[in-house]
């Protein structure tokens, strides 16, 4: 009996790795994969370049109305080209079965979908925000308020993130999944980009604009706590096939 | 009755209001009937479909006892 | 003790005991299914099936296309929910969290990324699962004949080569109970000795295998004590 | 066991429901259909017209009950969706699915009568105001759950996952709300309140109670129907289902 117990210990877990190893193992895989596939990180950067040009031919180039509009129409246009990325987070996972190998992990889901949804933030929405004083410069957006902007920015994508995570993980395997993601993100986005977008209005017209920003890091600091619940209950029902 | 019916020139705002109100909750009343009314068909094919395969396996079956016998 | 009931319903069953002496430490077998049944739909998927799975046990699942071998093993990896029945793991009822990391769940699909290569792969499920004693990326890729394409994205390689890197998981991951779905599949013949001889290997050191198979390729290890399930379609 | 979780549990039953439903829907609908032609007596005939908005706003009997049903269905369908989640029960996540188009309608309706209302008063059929557009997003929220859940091919799963929308809509509704309140007051949008801060006239206010009670009372009537679709949609293949369906071709 003993003899079988010294046979069995190395099959049975002892200690499984500890929720930062299984981080740090997703990390660096979501970090090979998108250096794979590193002209991907181009996409969403040419579709909101497109996007900003095509507005001045729209609108005339009076420097007076795009610097009214700028603000909004840069908010806009990066949440319209995170849509696209947004929509595909979990089709690859759920598609070959590496999903199932994350739910099935020892570690608690939430944990590795906070991982997951964060490094594709980093790697699909902050390039974004890297471009943003280009696109920002067209739009003739004052420079004194750029940093506003991206502090908005900063705060607001990884909100749309986490939420959109939630939705995608709902919609990952159905059909239209695209236009049904960009209907059930509307509601969730409104006060993101209200909040966000009022900063920046504020600041451009001399007004504080602290408080719509605390707003948005509180509201971040929601959904980092409860988003990854809420996205781990989605993929469970998504895996169910 | 005309009085009534010009709502002190507000007729062509109100009545439609209410016109919507009953339209959209008539709507909401049919169409689970008409659901329910297509979904029965199907369940009845579903069954009727299920019986005729059981009479045809039955049948099937008496004509191989016929047969050996 | 009977170690390898397995009957009731759909299922026909042969048990083939040959193992003399019991490795197992606990009474309780590993896997106890009881009454276990799901439907999708309300249309009956598979069951109610009674069997039980023992240390030291391989039970084959076998069937037709449609016959739900894939749903079973969803359901007793707990991605699905039974809609009646019990399954009791080490004598306990299910609990899945607890569960997690003592399986090892190889789905139709190889769970790997097409973009990165087969060590990459294998070592993210390490860092997820953990490692066996002993075993590391590169034993594990060695064992399935793949050492020479370690480094070689998966999409350049084969379908059987994808099998047989997603089967590489078996040499590396801790874990008692394997849930294997068509193991055999766009294997060979040496790759399906090789997955016969993981499984001979697991099971004689006291672990236990569930695999499923449509029935194309015969279990062929003569020396593994094993328990057919058949479900019927 | 205690009585009430006893009679719940049975109640939840498919068959069991499916009969209570259909014995309590007529009850529901008749005394809904009773109190709001009262209440449309009241309210177009009886109620004086406003010294304000004339006759105009004789559009509130329909508009108030339905902005407060299109929310207190989307509570009911988030309460149905948290039971739904949690115990896995059908009935749950049939009832908090059928919640949903019923919800939709009210909010529709909540829409175009707010814009028929707004024309007159404000001179506009739309208008940025906090409630429109609060109004607004909730239609988008039960569009979203209502798509996701006809997405889905599996009833039950895709129950569930549109349900969880619904929860996670829940806790979105009052962010917008107040969201939507202070973008309105940053951009100085009209705040035209429709129903005044004054005290509401006994003469109006009768009608517009009863019609509120008249909407809830529609509202479960609707829900009872639609839940008996539903269940059978869920049970088709259940033997209570077979003998109900028997039965009906016998008749």
């Amino acid at each position: 009996m003993s003899l079988a117990t010294a046979i069995r210990s190395d099959l049975r877990q002892t200690s499984p790795p500890r929720g930062t190893h299984a981080c740090r193992a997703l990390l660096r895989r979501e970090l090979l994969l998108a250096w794979r596939r590193r002209s991907d990180v181009l996409f969403p950067v040419l579709y909101a370049l497109i996007v900003v040009t095509l507005f001045p031919f729209a609108l005339g180039p009076e420097d007076a109305l795009l610097t009214r509009i700028s603000g909004g129409v840069l908010l806009v246009t990066v949440l319209l080209a995170m849509l696209p990325n947004l929509e595909s987070m979990f089709r690859g996972d759920l598609e070959d079965g590496s999903l199932e190998q994350m739910l099935l992990a020892p570690q608690p889901l939430a944990l590795l979908v906070l991982v997951r949804v964060l490094t594709h933030w980093a790697t699909t929405t902050l390039p974004l925000i890297v471009v943003m004083p280009l696109l920002a410069l067209l739009l003739r957006l004052p420079i004194e308020v750029l940093p506003v902007l991206l502090i908005a920015l900063l705060l607001a994508t990884p909100l749309l993130a986490l939420m959109g995570a939630i939705l995608s993980a709902l919609t990952a395997g159905t059909r239209r999944s695209a236009i049904l993601l960009a209907l059930m993100l509307l509601p969730l986005a409104v006060p993101v980009v209200i909040f966000a977008a009022g900063a920046v209005a504020a600041a451009q017209s001399g007004l504080p604009y602290l408080a719509p920003l605390l707003w948005l890091a509180a509201a971040l600091i929601l959904a980092l706590v409860l988003a990854p619940f809420a996205c781990a209950a989605a993929l469970r029902i998504a895996v169910e096939t | 009755m005309h009085d009534f019916l010009a709502m002190g020139g507000y007729a062509m705002y109100v009545w439609p209001a209410y016109a919507v109100f009953f339209i959209v909750l008539a709507w909401d009343w049919i169409a689970p009937a008409l659901r329910r009314r297509e979904l029965l068909n199907e369940l009845r094919g579903r069954m009727a479909r299920e019986q005729l395969r059981r009479q045809r396996a039955a049948q099937s079956n008496t004509q191989q006892e016929g047969a050996s016998a | 003790m009977d170690n390898a009931a397995s009957r009731l319903g759909q299922c026909a069953v042969s048990s083939i005991r040959a193992m003399p002496i019991s490795l197992s430490a606990s009474a309780a077998p590993i896997l106890d299914v009881q009454g276990l049944a799901f439907a999708r739909n309300e249309e009956p998927v598979f069951g109610p099936l009674d069997f039980a799975l023992d240390r030291g046990e391989t039970l084959l699942v076998e069937g037709d296309n449609g016959s739900g071998k894939t749903t079973l093993l969803r359901v007793l990896a707990g991605l699905l929910q039974a809609s009646a029945g019990e399954i009791r793991f080490d004598g306990q009822p299910l609990a899945h969290d607890a569960l997690h990391g003592q399986m090892v769940f190889l789905g139709h699909q190889p769970g790997m990324k097409n973009d990165l290569s087969p060590c990459e792969n294998l070592a993210f499920l390490s860092g997820l699962y953990g490692a066996r004693e002993g075993a590391d990326v590169g034993s594990a890729l060695a064992q399935v004949d793949l050492a020479i394409y370690a480094d070689t994205p998966l999409r350049m390689l084969s379908a059987g080569q994808k099998k047989r890197a997603a089967l590489a998981r078996l040499a590396l991951l801790p874990g008692e109970l394997w849930l294997l779905d068509e193991a055999y599949a766009n294997l060979d013949r040496r790759g399906i000795e090789m997955v016969n001889a993981l499984v001979a290997s697991h099971c004689s050191r006291g672990g236990a295998a569930l695999l499923t198979s449509h029935g194309a390729v015969r279990f062929a290890d003569p020396h593994a004590r094993h328990v057919r399930l058949e479900l019927a379609a | 066991m205690n009585i009430i979780p006893l009679w719940l549990h049975k109640l939840s039953s498919p068959p069991v429901f499916y009969r209570f439903a259909g014995a309590l829907r007529p009850w529901f609908l008749w005394s809904a259909l009773i109190l709001g032609a009262a209440a449309l007596y009241g309210g177009l005939v009886l109620a004086p017209p406003d010294y304000q908005q004339g006759d105009a706003f004789r559009i509130i009997f329909i508009h108030v009950p339905c902005a407060w049903m299109s929310l207190f269905a989307y509570f009911c369908m988030a309460v149905a969706a948290l039971v739904a989640m949690v115990w896995r029960i059908k009935l749950a996540e049939v009832i908090a699915m059928e919640c949903a188009p019923i919800g939709a309608a009210f909010t529709l309706i909540t829409l175009i009568t707010g814009s028929l209302w707004g024309k007159p008063m404000w001179g506009t059929w739309w208008t940025w105001d906090a409630r429109l557009t609060s109004e607004l997003v909730l239609l988008f929220l039960y569009l979203g759950v209502i798509g996701l859940f006809n997405a889905i091919e599996d009833r039950r799963r895709g129950a569930r996952a549109a349900s969880l929308l619904a929860l996670v809509g829940i806790v979105n509704l009052p962010i917008v709300h107040y969201s939507v309140l202070w973008w309105n007051t940053l951009h100085q949008g009209q705040t035209v309140n429709l129903i005044g801060q004054s005290k509401i006239a006994p003469a109006m206010l009768w009608p517009l109670l009863l019609m509120v009670l008249a909407t809830h009372l529609y509202f479960v009537a609707s829900l009872l129907a639609r839940a008996r679709v539903g269940l059978l949609a869920v049970e088709g293949g259940k033997q209570w289902a077979r003998e109900l369906i028997a039965e009906k071709a016998d008749a």
